[in-house]
C-alpha cells in the first residue's frame, strides 16, 4: 500500500481573546489507504472535509492527530518534509489561483525540477518543461507565457504538468475539474486517466460530483461532516450503496435524459455546521432511518462486505 | 406569447474589443412554460437574461427586439421598466452569498419590494413576506425576516430569493443558475421546490444552467447556447432523445454519468467572443465540419415540430 | 492746542506677540511681562519716554556728595492693593527679598552695588552703596526696583501669578496663551485710573495683530512688522509710532575660535556689511545702523566712526590675513529680534562676497541660549559668528559693558569670551566715575572694542507700535517697554 | 536598452502609457526631477546669494518671479527647491519602503508572536497622526535636512509595514503559496519568489502617493521652522519666510506654493494612475 | 454576551496596549533627547544644585519604570507637571488649546464630511463622465494642496482683498471660519475620494444589482442600499482624517495664529518646554486612538457582519 491514513483528525481552532472560541471539526478520525497506481475518489458535500484530508495527507496542513504512512515513511513524523514532496503532489480546483501570476510557465512547471535537483541547466530545464507541456496537450511554445494568457482548461493542464514534473508516485487532485466546462472536464479526465496508465501514479481524487468520481475512480470514499461514512469499490458504491447518505446523494444526482424530472426530496435539511456537529451519527438529523441510538451512539466504519465499509447502525 | 425575443444581439465594449455576447437570438415563451437554457460558461446565457430584465451594464449595446406583455422592452423608458422589474419580471441570481445586502435584514428587503410595487402598509408587506417564506419551506419565517443574510445558509438564502421573486406573482421569473453554488443535496431540494411552486403560480420560467441534468429536470423546453448563439432548441424529450446539433451531441457524450460509461471530450475550447470563428462558430471543434461551415453561418431552422437547429449538416429531412 | 478730553472709560485692548512669563517684577526676564507688570507695580523712580528719571513712590531724593548714599523721601498715603501701607519698612522688605532670595533673576541688577538699606523713619529710607554708581537711579528704574507688598512677601504668596503692587491696575484674570486682563485699582494713590481695564491679548502672528487694530478688535498692536508701516500710515484712524530702542544687534565673534584669532578677519567682517542696506531693506527703515556697541541714547555713547561699509578694505584685510576661503559658521535665532534671521542671511551673503565661506545655522531660541551660555570649555567648537542682541533693561551703559565685555562675565553674558584687562579696568572706572567723567572712560572702551570687535554691532532696531488715534498718553520707553498705565481714551489733542 | 520585454510587461506598459493620470503626472514629475537635477545649469542665479539692495522686487524681466527679502532670485530658489524636496521625499520614502517591506513581509510570513509584536508597534507608531510624528522627531533631534529625512521616513515606515504585511498576508493566503510549498520550495524562496513580487504593486502605488505626502510633510515642517535650514532653498521654508510679506510681497509665497502644489499633484496623479494600472479595483 | 457587546469590548480592550505604547514613547521622549534630561529641563542658567533639585523634584533619579508609573498615574489624572518657563501647570495651557483644536477639527470635519460625501456620491453615480472627472480632479487638487498655502491664499482673498474675515486670532466664530474652511477643504478632498471609490465598489456589487432587479427606485438603492455599505470605508478614512486634522491643525493654526494644541506643541518645541510637548503629543495621539476605536465600533453598527470578527 502506497498511502495509509490512520485515524486522521484535523480540528481548526479559532477565536481567542474575547472572540468566540470555535472548534471546527473538519476531519474527525478517518482511516483509509491508497494503493500504488490506484485512484481513490473522495466525495462529499461542501465543508465535509475533503480538501482538509487531501492537504493533511501532504502535510500542507498539520494534522491534529493521526498517522500518515507514505511508502512506509511516517509523513507526520519526518523532520524535513521537503524531500518527500517530490513524491507527492497536488492539483487544485482553481488553477489560476494556484499559480504565481508573476511567473512564466517555464518557471511554474520548471521549479519542481530545479528544487529537486532534477536538472542542471536552464536549457535542460526548459527542454523538460517543453516535453511535459506537450505531454499534457499543450504546445511547447507556451513556455514563456504567463498563466493569465491561458484558458481555464489549459491552465489546469499546466497545473497537471507541474504536478507531474517531479515524477511523483501520488497526486492529490482536489476537484480538478469543478471549475471547468463539461467539454473540457472530459478532456482533463481523459488526460488524467492516460497519465495514470502510463506512469502508474496513484490519485486521491476529491470531488463533489458523483458522476465524475464514478468515471475516474477505482474505489470511492464518501465523506460526511468530517467522517467517512462509506467506502468501497466504484461498482459497489454505485451498484450497491448501503449508507442512507450515499443513497440520498445518488438519488439527488440528475442525469440528462428525456424523461428526467425534479428529484423527489431524498435528503432533507442541510449539511451540518462542522463547528457544532450533531451527536451520535452525524447524519441522523437528515436520515430517514434514524432512531434513538443513531442520535446517541456514533457508528463505526465497519467492513460489511469484501472491501465495502459502512458506518451506520442500520446496516 | 408572453415573451418574444427576436434577433437579439448584445455586445460589450471592452479594452480588448467588442464582445458579441449574444448574437442573433430568437426565442419565444408562452404562459406557464419553462424554458431551460443550457450552455457552457461564457456562452451568453446571463447576458440574455439580463437583457430581458433590462439590467445590462452601460457598456452593453442591445439590438433587436424583446416583446413582453406586448411592450417592446428595448425601447422602454427606464422608469417604466423599473416598475416591471420585481413585479412582472423577476430574477434569481446564481450567487446567494452576494445577492443579498449584507447590512439589511431579509425583512427589510422583502418589505421594500412590496412597498415599492404595491404600496400599502408595512404590515401587509411583512405578512405576505412571511407567507411566501413559508411557501418556500423556510423554517421559522418570522426569525428569518429579522435575520441578516450572513446568518443564513446558502440554501436558505436562495429560498429567500425565490420567495422574493414569486411574492408579487410575476409573469416571468428568470433563474440564472440558481443552484450552481449549492450542494447536490440542497440543489435537489431547490429543484424540487421550484417544481412544486411551478404548479402553484401563473408564472413562466426561464431557467439558466450549465448542467444538462438540471435542464432536463426543470425545463419544458431546452435551448442550447454556444458562443452567443442558440444552436438547438426543442422540447426536453426531443432534445435529449434526439439531439441533432453536433455540439449538443458532443456535450451529452462529454458529461460523466453516475450510471457509468466513458466520456468523450469535445476537442478544443470555447472560442473568444471578440473574434469568433467565421461561419458556424462551432466548426473548429466540430467533427462534421466542412468548408461551408467555416464560411457560412447556419440559421436556426425548424427541423421537426418545435425542434430548431442551427447546423448546415442537419436539415429538415434528416440528420447525421 | 486744546486739551484732549477723556471720552469714555473703556477697556484698553493691547495685542502683543507672546504670553507673559511671570508677574513677579523681581524675577521678570522678558519684555511682555514688563508691559503688564508696569501697570501693577511701581518703583521709587521710573523712566519717562526720553529715559529721564522721574519720581514715583519716592517724592524726592538726596545723593550724598561721595555718591554713595541715596536718601529717598517716600510718598505718603500709598497703599498696596492688599491694603498694606507703603512705607520705608516696605522698601526695606523688598530689598531684603532681593538680598535673600538668590533665585530671583533680577537681583544682580541692584544687589552687587548696594551695601545696605536703612529705614530712617516711616517715610524715609536710605540706600548705601558699596561704591559710587553714577547711574544708580537708572538702575532703580528696572522692575527689580519695584515695590511688592511686604505682607505678600512675608506670607509667601505665589507672586508669579498673584501680584500685589501699588500701581493703578491690578490683575483680574490671566488666561495662559490667550489674554491677561487688568482692572482698575480703586484705591490708587494717583486717583481713579482712566481706563475701565487693560486687556493684553496674546496674538502671535504679526499680521494678525495689525489686522486686529485695523478692524478695531484691538486698540494697540505691539511689535508691528516694519513692512506694514507705510501702509498703516495711510490709515487716518491709526497712530503709527516708530520708536527707537536701545537694543543693539551684534554679530558675536567667538574670540576663542581658531578661525577668528586674527583681528583683521573680524574687522574685515565688520567692513563687509552694508548696515544701511540692512536697515533699509530688512528693517524697512525701522531702526538705525549701529554706530557703536551701545545705543546713541545711552550715557557714554561715543561714535568712533569705525563702523562703515568698505568692501575693498575688507577684501584687502582678508587677503592680508590670508583668510580667503575661510569657512565660518554663522548662527542666528529666528524671530527673536526684528530682522534677525533675515539679516543673518544677508550678512552671510556679504561675507561670501569678500571670499569667506559661510555655513548658516538657524537655531531655535531655547537651545540657542543654552548653547551660547555654555562655559568656554563646553562650548561647541563650531561657534564662530553668532547673531545676538542686547538691550540694557536698566537703560544705561553699565548694563551693556559690565555683562557683555567684562572678563568676569565669562561664561555668563560675555558670549564672545572676550577678556581684555585694559577694558576690564576701564569698565570698572566708568561705573564709578562721576557723571561728567563717564565719557572719558567709555570713549576709550568703545575705541578698543570697535578695534578688537568681539561683538560686531550691526543695527539698532526700532519698534513699531500702532494704536488708535483716540488713545492718549501711551508711552514707549526706549528700554522696549510700552507704558500703558497713563493711557486713556480721549478726543482731540 | 535591448531587453526584450515579455508581452505582459508590454501590455502593462501600454496600459500605463494610455493612462491620462500617468501621462500628466509623469510629465510633471519628470519636469521637476529634471529641474532638480539640472538646477545648477538652468537656475539663472545662485539661489543662496542675492543682492540686498534688490530685496523684495516684484516679478520683472531680470527676476521673473521677483526676489525675496535678501534679494535672492525666487525663480532660482524655486528651481533649487525642487532638488531639496525631491531628495527629502524620495530618500525618506525609499528608506521607509525598504525597511517597511522587509519588516512587514517577514512579519506576515513568520507570523506568530513576532507578527503580533510588530503589529502592535506599528499601531503605536500610527497613533501619531501625520505630521505629529515628524514633530516628535524634530523635537528630539532638532531641525535640519537629515533630520527631516529621518522624521519623514519614520512616519512613512509603519505605513509600509502595514501595507506590505497586509498584501503579504493576502498573498500568503493565496493558493499559489501553498502550491509552492507543495512542490518543496524553501521558506526563503517562497518569500522572495512568491510573496514579494505579488505584494509590490500596492507598495509601488503607495510609495508614489507617499512621496507626494512626504513632500508636503517636509514642506510643512520647514514651514514651521523645524525642517530644512536656510540658506538651502526649500519651498515650505520660502513660504514661511514670506509670511511677513503676506500682503506687501505676495510673490514671495505664491511661487514656491505653486511649485510645491504642482509637484505634489504630479506625484498624486502618478500614484493614482499607477493604481489604476497595477491594482485595478483597489483604490486607496 | 451578544456578538456586538463582545466586539465592542474587544475593540476597547485592544486599544489599551496601543495607548500604553503611545504613553511609553511619549514618556521616553525626554530620555531620548541627547543629554541629561534634568539639565535639559533646567533653565539655561541653572546651577548644578538647581539641576539636582530639578532631578529630584521630577523624580528623574528614580528607576525608569518607577518614573513611568508616576508619569502615567499623573497623566491619568490629567496632570502633566508644570511648564518649565511660565510656571503654569501644563493642564492649564493644554486643555483650552485642546478645546480650540477640537472645535476647529470638529467644524472642519463636519464640513469635510458633508461636502466630501456628497461630492463622492455625485461622482460615483456617473463614473467616467465629465462630472466625475471634475470631482476626481478637484479632490486630487485638494489632497495635493499644501494646507498652509491654501491658508495663505484664503487669507489673501478673504482678509486682504475682501476684508471679510479676520486673518488670525481666536475668540469668535468668525475666527474659526477660515481655519476650518482650510482644513475642511482638504478633508473634503480625502473624504470625496474615499466615498467615490467605495461607492463605485459598492454599486458594482451583486446585491445592488439584485435591488435594481426587484425594481427598487434609484433613491432607495443609492442612498439606503448602497450608501450604508459604502460608508464603512468612508468612516475609516474619516477617522484617519480627523486625526490628521488634529495634527495637521499645527500648520493651519500657525498660519491663522489660532491658539490651538498644534501651536502650543510647536511653540513648546521651540522653547524646549518638554512637559508641554509631551502632554500635547500624548493628548493628540490618545484622541487619535480613541477616535479610531470609536470608528471600529461604529462599523459594527453599520455592518452587522463585522460584529463577528
Ligand atoms: N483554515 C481553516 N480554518 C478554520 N476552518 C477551516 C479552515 N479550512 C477549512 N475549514 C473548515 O473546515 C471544514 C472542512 O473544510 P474543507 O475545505 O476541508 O471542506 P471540503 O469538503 O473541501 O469543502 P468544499 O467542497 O467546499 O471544498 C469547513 O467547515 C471549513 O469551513
Ligand atoms: N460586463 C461585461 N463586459 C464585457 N464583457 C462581458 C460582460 N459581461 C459578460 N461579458 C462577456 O460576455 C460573454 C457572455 O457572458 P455571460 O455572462 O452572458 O455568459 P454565461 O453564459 O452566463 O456564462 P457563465 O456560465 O460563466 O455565467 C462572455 O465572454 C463574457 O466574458
Ligand atoms: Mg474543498
Ligand atoms: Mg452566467
Amino acid at each position: 500500500m502506497l498511502l495509509v491514513v490512520e485515524d486522521l483528525v484535523k480540528h481548526y481552532i479559532s477565536g481567542g481573546f474575547l472572540r468566540k472560541k470555535e472548534v471546527v471539526r473538519a476531519v474527525d478520525g478517518i482511516s483509509f489507504s491508497v494503493n500504488a497506481g490506484e485512484t481513490l475518489g473522495l466525495v462529499g458535500e461542501s465543508g465535509s472535509g475533503k480538501t482538509t484530508v487531501g492537504k493533511t495527507v501532504l502535510r500542507l496542513i498539520e494534522p491534529t492527530s493521526g498517522r500518515i504512512l507514505f511508502d512506509g515513511r511516517d509523513v507526520t513524523a519526518v523532520k524535513d518534509i521537503r524531500p518527500l514532496r517530490k513524491e507527492m503532489q497536488i492539483v487544485y480546483q482553481d488553477p489560476m489561483s494556484s499559480m504565481n501570476p508573476r511567473m512564466r510557465i517555464a518557471d511554474i512547471v520548471g521549479r519542481p525540477l530545479q528544487i529537486h535537483g532534477m536538472v542542471s541547466s536552464r536549457r535542460e530545464r526548459d527542454e523538460m518543461v517543453r516535453r511535459l507541456l506537450e505531454r499534457v496537450g499543450l504546445s511547447g511554445d507556451h513556455l514563456y507565457r504567463y498563466p493569465h494568457e491561458f484558458s481555464g482548461g489549459q491552465r489546469q493542464r499546466i497545473a497537471i504538468a507541474r504536478a507531474l514534473a517531479p515524477e511523483p508516485k501520488f497526486i492529490v487532485l482536489d476537484e480538478p475539474t469543478s471549475a471547468l466546462d463539461v467539454s473540457v472536464q472530459a478532456q482533463i479526465l481523459k488526460l488524467l486517466k492516460s497519465l495514470q496508465e502510463e506512469r502508474g501514479i496513484a490519485y486521491l481524487f476529491i470531488s463533489h460530483d458523483l458522476a465524475v468520481v464514478r468515471n475516474i475512480s477505482h474505489r470511492v470514499a464518501v465523506m460526511y461532516a468530517g467522517k467517512i461514512v462509506e467506502m468501497a469499490s466504484v461498482e459497489e458504491i454505485f451498484g450497491n450503496p448501503m449508507h442512507p447518505y450515499t443513497k440520498g446523494l445518488l438519488a439527488s444526482v440528475l442525469e440528462p435524459s428525456p424523461n428526467a424530472k425534479a428529484p423527489d426530496e431524498i435528503l432533507p435539511g442541510e449539511p451540518p455546521d462542522p463547528r457544532n456537529p450533531p451527536s451520535g451519527c452525524r447524519f441522523h438529523p437528515r436520515c430517514p432511518l434514524a432512531d434513538e441510538r443513531c442520535a446517541e451512539e456514533e457508528p463505526a466504519l465497519m467492513e460489511v462486505g469484501s472491501g465495502h465499509w459502512v458506518a451506520c447502525h442500520k446496516v | 406569447m408572453l415573451l418574444e425575443v427576436h434577433d437579439l444581439r448584445v455586445s460589450y465594449h471592452t479594452d480588448e474589443g467588442t464582445v458579441k455576447a449574444v448574437d442573433s437570438v430568437t426565442l419565444s415563451l408562452g404562459r406557464r412554460e419553462t424554458l431551460a437554457i443550457v450552455g457552457e460558461s461564457g456562452s451568453g446565457k446571463s447576458t440574455l437574461a439580463l437583457s430581458i430584465i433590462g439590467l445590462l451594464p452601460k457598456t452593453a449595446r442591445v439590438d433587436g427586439s424583446i416583446r413582453f406583455l406586448n411592450k417592446e422592452l428595448t425601447s422602454l423608458r427606464e422608469e417604466e421598466f423599473r416598475r416591471l422589474r420585481g413585479d412582472r419580471i423577476t430574477i434569481v441570481f446564481q450567487e446567494p452569498m452576494t445577492a443579498l445586502n449584507p447590512v439589511f435584514t431579509i425583512g427589510k428587503f422583502m418589505r421594500d419590494i412590496y412597498l415599492t410595487h404595491r404600496g400599502g402598509t408595512e404590515k401587509d408587506a411583512l405578512s405576505l413576506a412571511r407567507e411566501w417564506l413559508g411557501k418556500v419551506k423556510v423554517p421559522g419565517p418570522e426569525k428569518v425576516l429579522s435575520s441578516y443574510p450572513h446568518e443564513l445558509s446558502g440554501g436558505m438564502r436562495q429560498r429567500v430569493l425565490i420567495a422574493s421573486s414569486l411574492m408579487l406573482e410575476p409573469d416571468l421569473v428568470i433563474m440564472d443558475e440558481p443552484t450552481s453554488a449549492l450542494d447536490v443535496s440542497v440543489q435537489a431540494q431547490i429543484l424540487r421546490l421550484i417544481a412544486e411552486l411551478k404548479s402553484q403560480v401563473e408564472a413562466s420560467f426561464i431557467f439558466i444552467t450549465h448542467n444538462l441534468g438540471v435542464a432536463a429536470a426543470v425545463g419544458d423546453r431546452v435551448a442550447v447556447m454556444y458562443a452567443g448563439k442558440i444552436v438547438e432548441m426543442a422540447s426536453k424529450e426531443e432534445i435529449f432523445s434526439n439531439p441533432m446539433h453536433p455540439y449538443t451531441q458532443g456535450l451529452l457524450r462529454a458529461v460523466p454519468k453516475v450510471s457509468g460509461g466513458e466520456v468523450e471530450p469535445i476537442p478544443g475550447s470555447v472560442p473568444s467572443l471578440v473574434n469568433p470563428p467565421s461561419g458556424c462558430r462551432f466548426h473548429p471543434r466540430c467533427p462534421l465540419a466542412d468548408e461551408r461551415c467555416a464560411e457560412e453561418e447556419p440559421a436556426l431552422m425548424e427541423v421537426g415540430s418545435g425542434h430548431w437547429v442551427a447546423c448546415h449538416r442537419v436539415s429538415g429531412s434528416g440528420r447525421w | 492746542a486744546p486739551k484732549p478730553t477723556p471720552v469714555e472709560r473703556k477697556v484698553l485692548k493691547v495685542a502683543m506677540g507672546t504670553d507673559i512669563v511671570t508677574l513677579d517684577p523681581h524675577d521678570v526676564p522678558d519684555n511682555p511681562s514688563i508691559y503688564v507688570i508696569d501697570n501693577i507695580y511701581e518703583g521709587l523712580v521710573e523712566y519717562d519716554d526720553k529715559l529721564n528719571i522721574k519720581p514715583v513712590l519716592a517724592e524726592r531724593w538726596e545723593i550724598s556728595p561721595d555718591g554713595k548714599v541715596y536718601t529717598f523721601y517716600l510718598r505718603k498715603g500709598v497703599k498696596f492693593q492688599d491694603g498694606t501701607p507703603f512705607n520705608a519698612e516696605a522698601v526695606k522688605a523688598n530689598f531684603d527679598r532681593l538680598f535673600n532670595n538668590k533665585e530671583l533673576a533680577n537681583r544682580n541688577r541692584l544687589v552687587p552695588f548696594i551695601d545696605k538699606v536703612e529705614v530712617v523713619d516711616e517715610y524715609t529710607v536710605r540706600i548705601i552703596l558699596k561704591e559710587p554708581v553714577a547711574t544708580f537711579l537708572n538702575l532703580l528704574c528696572h522692575p527689580a526696583g519695584m515695590m511688592i507688598s511686604p505682607k505678600a512677601i512675608k506670607e509667601g504668596v505665589d507672586l508669579k501669578h498673584n501680584p500685589v503692587g501699588t500701581g493703578p491696575y491690578k490683575l483680574k484674570e490671566w488666561k495662559p496663551n490667550t489674554y491677561i486682563e487688568l482692572e482698575p485699582n480703586p484705591n490708587y494713590w494717583g486717583g481713579t485710573p482712566k481706563l475701565a481695564g487693560i486687556k493684553f491679548l496674546v496674538v502671535p502672528e504679526d499680521e494678525a495683530r495689525v489686522q486686529m487694530v485695523e478692524s478695531g478688535d484691538a486698540d494697540v498692536a505691539i511689535r508691528v512688522p516694519a513692512i506694514d508701516v507705510q501702509r498703516l500710515k495711510q490709515n487716518p484712524d491709526l497712530n503709527v509710532n516708530v520708536t527707537r530702542t536701545i537694543r543693539i544687534v551684534y554679530i558675536g565673534a567667538n574670540m576663542r575660535s581658531p578661525r577668528l584669532q586674527d583681528k583683521r578677519v573680524r574687522q574685515a567682517i565688520s567692513l563687509a556689511i552694508d548696515r544701511d542696506a540692512i536697515v533699509e531693506k530688512i528693517l524697512h527703515g525701522v531702526g538705525r545702523p549701529a554706530k557703536s556697541v551701545i545705543a546713541e541714547e545711552l550715557i557714554g555713547f561715543y561714535d568712533t566712526g569705525k563702523l562703515k561699509y568698505d568692501l575693498e578694505k575688507a577684501k584687502q584685510l582678508i587677503k592680508e590675513a590670508g583668510a580667503e576661503g575661510l569657512e565660518l559658521n554663522l548662527w542666528t535665532p529666528k524671530g527673536r529680534y526684528p530682522g534677525d534671521y533675515e539679516a543673518a542671511q544677508a550678512i552671510a551673503q556679504y561675507l561670501e562676497a569678500i571670499g569667506l565661506k559661510i555655513k548658516l545655522r538657524v537655531w531655535e531660541w531655547g537651545s540657542y541660549v543654552a548653547e551660547l551660555l555654555k562655559k568656554p570649555e563646553d562650548a561647541s567648537p563650531e561657534r564662530d559668528l553668532f547673531l545676538i542682541g542686547w538691550a540694557p533693561s536698566t537703560g544705561e551703559y553699565i548694563g551693556v559693558f559690565r555683562p557683555l565685555f567684562l572678563s568676569e562675565s565669562i561664561p555668563k553674558f560675555n558670549l564672545w569670551f572676550y577678556s581684555n584687562p585694559k577694558v576690564d579696568e576701564l569698565i570698572k572706572k566708568a561705573e564709578h566715575a562721576p557723571r561728567d567723567k563717564i565719557v572719558d572712560y567709555t570713549k576709550q572702551i568703545q575705541e578698543i572694542l570697535l578695534d578688537d570687535l568681539p561683538a560686531i554691532p550691526i543695527y539698532n532696531p526700532g519698534d513699531v507700535v500702532v494704536y488708535k488715534k483716540d488713545i492718549k498718553s501711551l508711552y514707549y520707553i526706549p528700554t522696549e517697554v510700552i507704558l500703558t498705565k497713563y493711557a486713556y481714551f480721549g478726543s482731540g489733542g | 536598452m535591448l531587453v526584450e520585454l515579455d508581452p505582459s510587461t508590454k501590455k502593462t506598459l501600454r496600459k500605463a502609457l494610455r493612462n491620462r493620470n500617468i501621462r500628466v503626472g509623469g510629465i510633471i514629475v519628470a519636469t521637476f526631477v529634471l529641474m532638480g537635477l539640472l538646477a545648477p545649469f538652468i537656475a539663472p542665479y545662485d539661489p543662496t546669494k542675492g543682492n540686498l539692495r534688490d530685496s523684495l522686487l516684484p516679478p520683472c524681466s531680470k527676476y521673473p518671479f521677483g526676489t525675496d527679502f535678501a534679494g535672492r532670485d525666487i525663480l532660482s530658489r524655486v528651481i533649487w527647491g525642487a532638488r531639496t524636496s525631491l531628495i527629502v521625499s524620495t530618500v525618506s520614502v525609499f528608506i521607509a519602503v525598504i525597511a517597511g517591506v522587509l519588516v512587514g513581509g517577514l512579519s506576515a510570513y513568520v507570523g506568530g508572536w513576532i507578527d503580533e509584536v510588530v503589529t502592535r508597534i506599528v499601531d503605536v507608531m500610527l497613533s501619531f497622526p501625520d505630521i505629529l510624528l515628524a514633530l516628535f522627531v524634530a523635537a528630539i533631534v532638532g531641525p535640519g535636512l537629515e533630520n527631516v529625512i529621518v522624521a519623514v521616513a519614520l512616519y512613512n515606515f509603519p505605513q509600509f509595514v502595514r501595507i506590505m504585511r497586509g498584501s503579504a498576508l493576502q498573498a500568503k493566503e493565496m493558493e499559489f503559496v501553498e502550491a509552492a510549498r507543495a512542490i518543496g520550495e524553501s521558506n526563503a524562496s517562497i518569500f522572495a519568489r512568491y510573496l514579494l513580487p505579488n505584494s509590490l504593486a500596492p507598495i509601488v502605488v503607495h510609495a508614489t502617493l507617499r512621496t507626494a505626502a512626504s513632500i508636503l510633510t517636509a514642506a510643512g515642517l520647514s514651514f514651521l521652522g523645524l525642517g530644512v535650514q536656510p540658506p538651502i532653498p526649500e519651498w515650505g521654508q520660502m513660504m514661511s519666510d514670506a509670511r511677513t510679506y503676506l500682503v506687501t510681497a505676495p510673490h514671495v509665497w505664491i511661487f514656491p506654493g505653486i511649485a510645491l502644489f504642482i509637484t505634489v499633484l504630479g506625484f498624486n496623479l502618478l500614484g493614482d494612475g499607477l493604481n489604476d494600472v497595477l491594482n485595478p479595483k483597489m483604490e486607496v | 454576551m451578544s456578538d456586538l457587546a463582545r466586539y465592542v469590548i474587544r475593540r476597547i480592550i485592544l486599544a489599551i496596549p496601543t495607548l500604553l505604547g503611545v504613553s511609553v514613547i511619549v514618556f521616553l521622549m525626554i530620555h531620548m533627547l541627547p543629554g541629561d534630561p534634568a539639565q535639559l529641563l533646567a533653565p539655561p542658567e541653572a546651577t548644578i544644585q538647581e539641576v539636582e533639585m530639578i532631578r529630584r523634584r521630577l523624580g528623574l533619579d528614580k528607576p525608569l519604570w518607577e518614573q513611568y508609573l508616576i508619569f502615567m498615574s499623573n497623566a491619568l489624572k490629567g496632570e502633566f507637571g508644570k511648564s518649565l518657563f511660565t510656571g503654569h501647570t501644563v493642564s492649564e495651557l493644554l486643555w483650552p488649546a485642546y478645546l480650540n483644536t477640537l472645535t476647529l477639527s470638529v467644524l472642519a470635519m463636519g464640513f469635510g464630511l458633508v461636502i466630501g460625501v456628497l461630492m463622492g456620491i455625485y461622482a460615483a453615480l456617473r463614473p467616467n463622465t465629465v462630472r466625475d472627472q471634475a470631482v476626481t480632479s478637484l479632490s486630487l487638487l485638494g489632497i495635493s494642496m499644501p494646507v498652509f498655502w491654501l491658508g495663505l491664499i484664503l487669507i489673501e482673498i478673504f482678509s486682504v482683498w475682501l476684508r471679510l474675515l479676520p486673518s488670525g486670532g481666536s475668540g469668535t466664530f468668525k475666527h474659526l471660519i477660515l481655519p476650518s474652511l482650510t482644513l475642511g477643504l482638504v478633508g473634503a478632498a480625502y473624504v470625496g475620494r474615499a466615498t467615490r471609490a467605495s461607492m463605485l465598489e459598492v454599486l458594482s456589487q451583486e446585491y445592488i444589482r439584485t435591488a435594481r432587479a426587484y425594481g427598487l427606485p434609484d433613491r432607495l438603492v443609492i442612498y439606503v442600499y448602497a450608501l450604508r455599505n459604502a460608508l464603512i470605508p468612508v468612516v475609516t478614512v474619516a477617522g484617519l482624517i480627523f486625526g490628521y486634522m488634529m495634527a495637521g491643525a499645527v500648520l493651519t493654526e500657525t498660519v491663522f495664529s489660532f491658539p490651538g494644541l498644534g501651536r502650543l506643541i510647536v511653540n513648546a518645541i521651540f522653547a524646549r518646554d518638554y512637559p508641554i510637548v509631551q502632554a500635547g503629543i500624548l493628548v493628540v495621539a490618545t484622541t487619535f486612538v480613541v477616535i479610531n476605536t470609536a470608528v471600529d465600533i461604529l462599523y459594527a453598527f453599520i455592518n452587522p457582519r463585522i460584529r463577528l470578527r
